[in-house]
C-alpha cells in the first residue's frame, strides 16, 4: 500500500483511466445509435424508434443481445489466436485514446496538476501511430485463425489495405508536425492558438487543407469504413474477417471499429482543428457560458418533449435524461467549473462534427473496387501527401529564414 | 604558335594518327579519302620537319643538340627510360630524308596501288612505318630507339606480306622478320650491356661516359668493343649486310613503293644511322670499326657480283641496295661518318628513284619483272627512261651526279683516311666497277635494243601524273643532292660534312677524316679538278659502262657465250652462291628438327603439360574432398556460421580480455 | 525494489519467454506472435532507457510493418506446422552446444563490458532537453550521408523484392 | 528514482541474441529462420540503446539503432520475396528440402 503512496501518479492515472473508459464505452454505444439515426435520416427513414424514446435504449438492447447470444468457436480454428484477435483489436483501439488530451492542463487531483487526458508523452503523436499500426493484427489474425475462406481473404485485404493507407496517413500529418515543430499533442494544439486578422483561428486546416483531406480519407480507409470497407464487403465475402465471429467477440470487433473512428476523429481535431481551442475570440466573455447554456436549452427541449409527446416508460426515461442535462448545465455555469469545461466542450463538439462527417460519407458513397482502392491509395493519395509535405517543408524553410 | 622544338612528339604522332584513322575507318572509305588522311598526315609531318629545321638553324650552336624529355616511361629502381628526343644535325638529315622521300613515295603509291585491294591497309601500314621510323630517328635513348627499330621491322614484315594470298610473299615476310630478329638479339643484349656498363640508356650520358674511357685498340676486346659488336649485329641484320643480307632480295615480294621506301631509302639504313649515332662508342672500339669496315666492303663487292647476273629488275636493285649499304658501312668503318651519312642520303634519293622507276616500268609492262622480256622501252615511256637514266648515272658515280660525291668521299677515306685500309679500298673500287656495269646492263636491257615482249599482249603505257611527279622530283634530287660537296672538286670545303661536323667532331677519327677531307695538299684548283675527275672511282665506272655497252648494245650475243664458257661461275652467281640453300641445310633444318623432336615432344608435352595438368589434377582432388563440406543444407551452413562466430568472439573478446 | 526495476524484470522476462516461444512453437504464426511480444517488450525497455523515439519507431517499423509483412506472407503461403526433419548432422551436434556457448560467452563479456563502461547515469531519461530533437540533428546533420544511403538501400530492397516476388506470366 | 544498471540490459540483449542464434539453427521453416534473424537484430538494438544511455551525451547509439532498423526492414522485404519464390518452386517451407546448392 505504501508503494502506491510512493507513487500517487499511479492512483491518478488509474482514476483517469476508469473515468475515461466509462465515458468512452457509453460514447461507443451511443455512437452506433447516432450513426443509425443519421443514416436513417439520409435514407429518409426513421431509424431505431421503439426501444425507449427515440430508440435511445437500442444500444443497451444490442449489448444485452450480444452478451446472451451463443458464442461459437469453429472447431478447425486456431483457438488461441481466434480468441486473442478480438481482444487485441479492442484493447489496441482503446489504448490509443490514452494519449488524447481532451483539455488543457488545468485539473488537479491528489495535488498533482494534470491535463485532461491520461498521459502526455513528448512524442504522443508517434505513439498514436505506433498503436494504430499494430491495430492491423486484430483483423489479420482474426482472418487467419478462423481457418475459413472468407475470413482469410477478408483478413488479407484488411491488412494490405491498412498497411498501405497507414503510409499516406502518416505522411499527411508530417506537414502539421513540421509547422508545429513538435510531436507532443498538447504542444501541437498550443501551436495552433492565436488568430489571423483577430477572428480567423490559426488552425492547421487552413494552411494544411490538402493534408487534412488526405488525412481524413486515409483515416476512413484505416478504419475500414465505407467507402473503403472492403474487408467486410458483404456482397463479396459475407462479413470479411469476422465472418466466423459471433456474440461478444463480434461485439468487440464492432466496438474496436467505432473506437478507432473516435480515435482518428480526435486526432484530426487535435492536428487540424485546434483541439480544445475555442473558435471564438477570447476577447469575448459570453462564450464561457456557451456549454452550460446549450445544455440548459437541451434540457428544456427534452422537458417539453417529455411533457407533450412521450407516453409511458419513455416519459420516465426522458425525464431522467432531461434532469441530468439540466443538472449538468447548471454545474457548467458554476464560475469555478466554467473554465475547465470549455476545453472538453469544444473538443467534443469538433469530434462529433467529424463523426457526423463519417456517417454522412457512409450514407452517401458507394464502395470501391479492390484494385481501385489500391491504386487510389498508392498512386493518388501518397503522391499528393508527399507533394504537400515537400511544399510545406519548403515554405517552413523560407519562413524560418 | 608553339615552337615545334617544344612539341617534338607531334612529328612522329601525326603519321600514327593517320595510321589509326585509316586502320579503323578506312575500310569502307573511298581511295580519295584514304589518300587525304594518309598523305595529309605525312605532308603535315614534312612541314613540321621543315619548321623544325628552320628553328634548328636559328639556334646557336651551343644549344644543340636539342634534348627534350616528354614523359617518364619505364622507371624501375635505377633503371629509367623517358620518352625523350634528341635532335642534332644528324637527326635533321635523317628527318629530312625520311619525311621527304616518304612523302614522295606516298604520293607515288596513290598511283601505283590505285587498283590494288586493301588500299587503306597499305596506307595504314605506310603511315605506321613513318611513325616508327621517325621515332627511331629522333629517339633520345637506346630503348626508345629500339622501339622504333622493332616497329619498322614489324611494318616491313606487314608490307612484304602485303599480298598475303601469295605464299612466297608471306614466306618472304617471315624470312625478313626472323633474319633481322637474329641480329636484334645481339642488339638487345648490347642495350642491356650498355645499361650495365653506363648505368643509363640515354645517349647524352653514354657519350659522356664513353668520352672519358680509354680507346680500345685493334685486337683488344674490352666492354666497349663488346657493346659495339653486339649493336653491330643488330645493324647487320637490319641493314642486310653479310651474313644476314638474305632477307632483302626476297623482300622484293612486297609492292614496289614499299621496296623503295623501306628496303632502299629508309629502314635498311637504320643500321647505318645507328652506327653513326653511336659513333662515339665505335671510335673508342677500333676492333669494331675494323669489323664494320670489313663487313661493309665485303658485302659491297659480294652482292655486286650477284647483281651482275640477276634477270629480275627488282632483284638487281635489291642486290645493288645491299652493296650500296655496304659502301655506307665501309665509310663508317673507316671513320668517315659524315661520308657514310652523305652516301646514305644520296642513296636514299637515287635508289628510291630507281625503285620507283622500276615500279613505273613494271606498271607499264603490266606486272612483268623479267628484264629479258623487256627492251626498247626508251620511246614508250620517256619520263621513266630519263629519270632512271639520271639515277643510273648517279649510282654509277659519274661526276657531278650525287652518287659521285658521296662514293668518292667514302673511297678517299678508305684510301687515305685515318683508318685507311688498302684491301678494303680495292674491294670498294671493284664493287664500284661492278655496280656501274650491272646498272647500265639493267638500263640497256630495259630500255634499249629490240622489244622482246609481245606487242599485242602487253600494252605499254606511261604511268599517271601522280607517279611521274615524284619520279621527276627525285631525279632532280638524285642529280643535285650531292652538290653540297661540289666545291671539293676544286679543293673547296664540303658543306655537308661541315654541317655534320658538330656531331662527329667528338670522335677523334671523324674529325681527322673531315680535316683530311678539307685540306688535301693545297695545289691549284684545276689540278684538283683534274684529279677528282680522274679518280679511280670514275675510271672504273667508265670501264663498267663500256663493258655493259659492249655486251648489251654492241654485241648482244656475247653474254650467252660468256655464260657458257664460265658456266660454273655463272650458275654459282645466278644461284646467289647457294647461300639460302646453305642456311636452310645448316641452320633451319636442324633447328626445325630440334624444336619438333626435343622441345615439342619432350619438353612441352611431358614437362610443361605435365606440370600444368598435375596442378589442375591436385586442385581437383582437393576439391573432391573439400566439397563434402558443402552439404547444401542451409542449417548446416547456419551451424558453420555459428562456428565462425564463436571463433571470432573467443578470439577477439578473449584477446581483448587478456589485454585488459 | 523500484518501479523501473520491476518494469525491467517484467519486460525482460516477457522478452526472454517470447524468444523461447519463437524457438519452441511450431506454428509459424505463433512464432511470429511471440516475436511481436518480444519486440513490444523491448519497446517498453527502450522507454525505460529514455529512448521514447526509438521505442515508437521500434513498434511502428518492427511490429507495425515488418511483422505484418511476415504474417501476410504466412497467410498467403498458409504455412502449416513445420516438420521436424533432421538431415543436418552439423546443426544437430554442433549447433546447440555452440549456440549455448556463444550465449554464455556474450553474457559473460557483456556484463564485464558494462562494468568497464561508465556507470549508468542516474535518472531514466536523457541529457538533452528534447532527445528526439537531438536525434533529428544527429540524423540530418552529422549522419546525413549514411542516412541518404539507407534511403537508397531501401529503394533497392523494394525493387529487388518486387522483381523477385513478381510472378512472371 | 534510481535507474536500472546498464549491465542488466546488456545481459538481456546477449540472451536474446543467443536465443536468436539457436532459433536460427534449429528452425526448419524459412520464414521462422528469417524471424530469428530479426530477433538477433533486435537484441543488438537493445545493446546499442543500453550503451547509448551508459555513455550519456549525444545519442549516437540511437542513430545506429535507426540504421539497423532500416536494414532489417530491407532484409525482411528481400528475404521474404526470396522465400516466396523458393517456396513456389519447391512446394515446401522446409529449408532442408532446399538442398540443391551443393557439391
Amino acid at each position: 500500500m505504501e508503494f502506491v503512496a510512493q507513487h500517487p501518479i499511479l492512483v491518478v492515472s488509474i482514476v483517469k483511466i476508469v473515468v475515461l473508459l466509462f465515458v468512452l464505452m457509453t460514447a461507443l454505444a451511443y455512437l452506433t445509435w447516432f450513426e443509425r439515426k443519421v443514416v436513417a435520416r439520409i435514407q429518409s427513414r426513421l431509424g431505431p424508434l421503439y426501444v425507449g424514446a427515440h430508440g435511445l435504449l437500442q444500444p443497451l438492447a444490442d449489448g444485452l443481445k450480444f452478451l446472451f447470444k451463443e458464442d461459437l468457436t469453429p472447431p478447425a480454428s486456431d483457438k488461441f489466436v481466434y480468441i486473442l484477435a478480438p481482444f487485441l483489436a479492442l484493447s489496441l483501439a482503446l489504448t490509443t485514446l490514452a494519449l488524447i488530451p481532451f483539455g488543457p492542463a488545468t485539473l488537479t487531483i491528489l495535488g498533482q496538476s494534470t491535463n485532461l487526458g491520461i498521459t502526455n508523452s513528448s512524442i504522443g503523436l508517434l505513439f498514436v501511430f505506433a498503436i494504430t499500426s499494430v491495430g492491423v493484427y486484430g483483423v489479420a489474425l482474426a482472418g487467419w485463425s478462423s481457418n475459413s475462406k472468407y475470413p482469410l481473404l477478408g483478413g488479407l485485404r484488411a491488412s494490405a489495405q491498412m498497411v498501405s493507407y497507414e503510409v499516406s496517413l502518416t505522411l499527411s500529418v508530417v506537414g502539421v508536425v513540421l509547422l508545429a515543430g513538435t510531436l507532443n499533442l498538447n504542444d501541437l494544439i498550443y501551436a495552433q492558438s492565436g488568430r489571423w486578422f483577430h477572428y480567423i483561428p490559426r488552425w492547421n486546416v487552413i494552411p494544411q487543407i490538402v493534408g487534412f483531406i488526405c488525412y481524413f480519407i486515409s483515416a476512413i480507409a484505416e478504419t475500414n469504413r465505407v467507402p473503403f470497407d472492403l474487408p467486410e464487403a458483404e456482397t463479396e465475402l459475407v462479413a470479411g474477417f469476422h465472418t466466423e465471429y459471433s456474440s461478444f467477440k463480434f461485439a468487440m470487433f464492432f466496438m474496436a471499429e467505432y473506437a478507432n473512428m473516435i480515435t482518428v476523429s480526435c486526432l484530426a481535431t487535435i492536428l487540424f482543428l485546434g483541439g480544445w481551442l475555442s473558435p471564438l475570440s477570447s476577447a469575448w466573455r459570453w462564450p464561457l457560458y456557451l456549454p452550460g447554456a446549450l445544455l440548459l436549452i437541451g434540457g428544456v427541449a427534452l422537458v417539453y418533449d417529455t411533457v407533450i409527446l412521450q407516453r409511458g416508460i419513455a416519459r420516465i426515461q426522458l425525464a431522467v435524461i432531461s434532469s441530468i442535462a439540466l443538472a449538468l448545465g447548471a454545474i457548467c455555469l458554476i464560475p469555478s467549473v466554467m473554465p475547465i469545461v470549455q476545453g472538453p466542450f469544444w473538443f467534443l463538439l469538433k469530434v462529433v462534427f467529424l463523426l457526423f462527417f463519417y456517417v454522412w460519407t457512409r450514407g452517401t458513397l458507394p464502395r470501391f473496387r479492390y484494385d481501385q482502392l489500391m491504386d487510389f491509395g498508392w498512386k493518388f493519395l501518397l503522391p499528393v501527401a508527399l507533394a504537400n509535405l515537400v511544399v510545406t517543408s519548403f515554405v517552413v524553410l523560407v519562413l524560418n529564414r | 604558335m608553339p615552337k615545334i622544338a617544344d612539341i617534338l612528339w607531334i612529328i612522329p604522332l601525326l603519321p600514327l594518327a593517320g595510321a589509326a584513322i585509316n586502320g579503323f575507318f578506312g575500310k569502307s572509305w573511298p581511295n580519295s579519302r584514304v589518300n587525304a588522311v594518309g598523305i595529309g598526315s605525312v605532308s603535315l609531318t614534312f612541314l613540321a620537319v621543315l619548321e623544325l629545321v628552320r628553328e634548328f638553324f636559328k639556334l646557336p650552336l651551343a644549344q644543340t643538340p636539342i634534348m627534350k624529355s616528354f614523359a617518364p616511361w619505364l622507371v624501375a629502381g635505377s633503371f629509367r627510360v623517358d620518352f625523350n628526343f634528341w635532335v642534332d644535325q644528324l637527326t635533321i638529315v635523317m628527318l629530312l630524308v625520311v619525311s621527304g622521300v616518304g612523302l614522295l613515295i606516298h604520293i607515288y603509291s596513290t598511283g601505283y596501288m590505285a587498283h590494288e585491294g586493301g588500299y587503306y591497309r597499305f596506307f595504314c601500314y605506310m603511315n605506321l612505318f613513318m611513325f616508327f621510323m621517325l621515332t627511331l630517328v629522333m629517339a633520345g635513348n637506346l630503348v626508345l630507339m629500339f622501339v622504333g627499330w622493332e616497329g619498322v621491322g614489324l611494318c616491313s614484315y606487314l608490307l612484304i606480306g602485303f599480298y598475303f594470298l601469295r605464299k612466297s610473299a608471306i614466306d618472304a615476310g617471315k624470312k625478313a622478320f626472323i633474319t633481322t630478329r637474329i641480329g636484334d638479339v645481339g642488339f638487345t643484349i648490347g642495350i642491356l650491356l650498355a645499361f650495365w656498363t653506363f648505368s643509363s640508356v640515354d645517349f647524352g650520358t653514354i657519350f659522356m661516359k664513353v668520352e672519358n674511357s680509354p680507346v680500345e685498340a685493334v685486337g683488344q676486346i674490352g666492354v666497349l668493343t663488346t657493346i659495339a659488336l653486339l649493336l653491330l649485329a643488330g645493324a647487320i641484320g637490319k641493314s642486310a649486310q653479310l651474313p644476314l643480307y638474305v632477307w632483302l632480295p626476297d623482300a622484293m615480294e612486297g609492292p614496289t613503293p614499299v621496296s623503295a621506301l623501306i628496303h632502299a631509302a629508309t629502314m635498311v639504313t637504320a643500321g647505318v644511322y645507328m652506327v653513326a649515332r653511336m659513333h662515339a662508342l665505335y671510335s673508342h672500339a677500333l676492333t669494331a670499326m675494323l669489323v664494320v669496315a670489313t663487313v661493309g666492303a665485303v658485302t659491297a663487292f659480294y652482292s655486286a657480283t650477284i647483281g651482275l647476273v640477276q634477270t629480275d629488275i627488282k632483284k638487281v636493285l635489291a642486290y645493288s641496295t645491299v652493296s650500296q649499304l655496304g659502301y655506307m658501312f665501309l665509310g663508317l668503318g673507316v671513320g668517315a661518318y659524315a661520308a657514310g651519312i652523305f652516301h646514305l642520303m644520296t642513296h636514299a634519293f637515287f635508289k628510291g628513284l630507281l625503285f620507283l622507276a622500276a615500279g613505273s616500268v613494271i606498271h607499264a609492262m603490266g606486272g612483268e619483272q623479267d628484264m629479258r622480256k623487256m627492251g626498247g622501252l626508251r620511246k614508250k615511256i620517256p619520263v621513266t627512261y630519263w629519270t632512271m637514266f639520271a639515277a643510273t648515272l648517279a649510282i654509277a658515280g659519274v661526276p657531278l651526279f650525287s652518287g659521285f660525291f658521296s662514293k668518292e668521299a667514302i673511297l678517299d677515306a678508305a684510301k687515305d683516311g685515318p683508318h685507311a685500309n688498302l684491301t678494303l679500298w680495292v674491294l670498294g673500287i671493284l664493287g664500284a666497277m661492278l655496280t656501274s656495269f650491272y646498272m647500265f646492263r639493267l638500263l640497256f636491257l630495259t630500255f634499249f635494243g629490240k622489244q622482246r615482249y609481245d606487242e599485242h599482249k602487253v600494252h605499254v603505257h606511261e604511268s599517271p601524273k601522280n607517279m611521274l611527279v615524284p619520279l621527276v622530283i627525285l631525279a632532280v634530287l638524285a642529280i643535285g643532292g650531292g652538290w653540297f660537296a661540289l666545291p671539293t672538286m676544286i679543293g673547296g670545303p664540303d658543306h655537308f660534312q661541315n654541317f655534320l661536323r658538330p656531331v662527329f667532331e667528338a670522335a677523334p677519327a671523324g674529325t681527322a677524316a673531315v680535316a683530311e677531307q678539307a685540306n688535301t695538299e693545297p695545289v691549284s684548283p684545276g689540278a684538283v679538278l683534274v684529279r677528282s675527275l680522274l679518280a679511280p672511282g670514275v675510271i672504273v665506272a667508265l670501264i663498267g659502262f663500256l663493258t655493259a655497252w659492249w655486251f648489251y648494245i654492241r654485241r648482244p650475243d656475247v653474254p650467252k657465250k660468256l655464260a657458257q664458257s664460265v658456266h660454273g661461275l655463272y650458275t654459282l652467281l645466278l644461284n646467289k652462291y647457294y647461300v639460302d640453300e646453305f642456311y636452310l641445310a645448316v641452320i633451319v633444318r636442324p633447328l626445325l628438327w630440334i624444336s619438333t623432336n626435343v622441345l615439342w615432344h619432350v619438353v612441352d608435352e611431358n614437362l610443361i603439360d605435365g606440370a600444368v595438368n598435375g596442378a589442375g589434377h591436385t586442385a581437383r582432388e582437393i576439391g573432391q574432398q573439400a566439397r563434402q563440406l558443402q552439404s547444401g543444407n542451409t542449417r548446416s551452413y547456419a551451424a558453420w556460421v555459428i562456428v565462425g562466430a564463436v571463433c571470432v568472439t573467443v578470439l577477439v573478446l578473449g584477446v581483448w580480455g587478456m589485454v585488459r | 525494489m523500484t518501479l523501473p526495476l520491476i518494469m525491467f524484470f517484467a519486460c525482460a522476462a516477457i522478452a526472454a519467454i517470447g524468444a523461447l516461444l519463437v524457438i519452441f512453437l511450431r506454428e509459424p504464426i505463433h512464432s511470429a506472435l511471440a516475436l511481436i511480444l518480444v519486440m513490444v517488450s523491448l519497446a517498453v525497455l527502450y522507454l525505460l532507457l529514455g529512448a521514447e523515439f526509438i521505442a515508437a519507431v521500434q513498434i511502428i517499423v518492427y511490429a507495425g510493418a515488418i511483422m505484418v509483412l511476415f504474417i501476410i506472407v504466412i497467410m498467403l503461403l498458409n504455412a502449416g506446422e513445420e516438420e521436424r526433419t533432421n538431415l543436418s548432422k552439423m546443426a544437430r551436434y554442433a549447433g546447440l552446444p555452440l549456440g549455448i556457448f556463444l550465449t554464455l560467452d556474450l553474457v559473460y563479456w557483456l556484463s564485464h563490458a558494462a562494468h568497464a563502461a561508465p556507470a549508468a547515469t542516474g535518472a531514466v531519461g536523457t541529457v538533452g532537453a528534447d532527445p528526439t530533437r537531438d536525434l533529428a540533428f544527429l540524423l540530418f546533420r552529422s549522419y546525413l550521408f549514411p542516412f541518404e544511403i539507407t534511403s537508397i538501400v531501401i529503394l533497392i530492397a523494394l525493387l529487388g523484392a518486387l522483381v523477385l516476388a513478381k510472378r512472371d506470366s | 528514482m534510481n535507474a536500472v544498471p546498464t549491465s542488466y540490459f546488456l545481459i538481456l540483449s546477449a540472451i536474446l541474441f543467443g536465443l536468436g542464434v539457436i532459433a536460427f539453427v534449429f528452425k526448419r521453416n524459412i520464414i521462422t529462420i528469417l524471424m530469428a534473424i530479426e530477433l538477433m537484430l533486435n537484441a543488438v538494438n537493445l545493446a546499442f540503446v543500453a550503451f547509448d544511455r551508459a555513455n550519456g551525451g549525444v545519442h549516437n547509439g540511437w542513430v545506429f539503432v535507426f540504421f539497423v532498423i532500416v536494414v532489417a526492414a530491407a532484409e525482411a522485404a528481400v528475404g521474404l520475396a526470396v522465400a516466396i519464390t523458393v517456396i513456389r518452386n519447391r512446394q515446401s517451407l522446409n529449408v532442408e528440402d532446399m538442398n540443391l546448392l551443393k557439391f
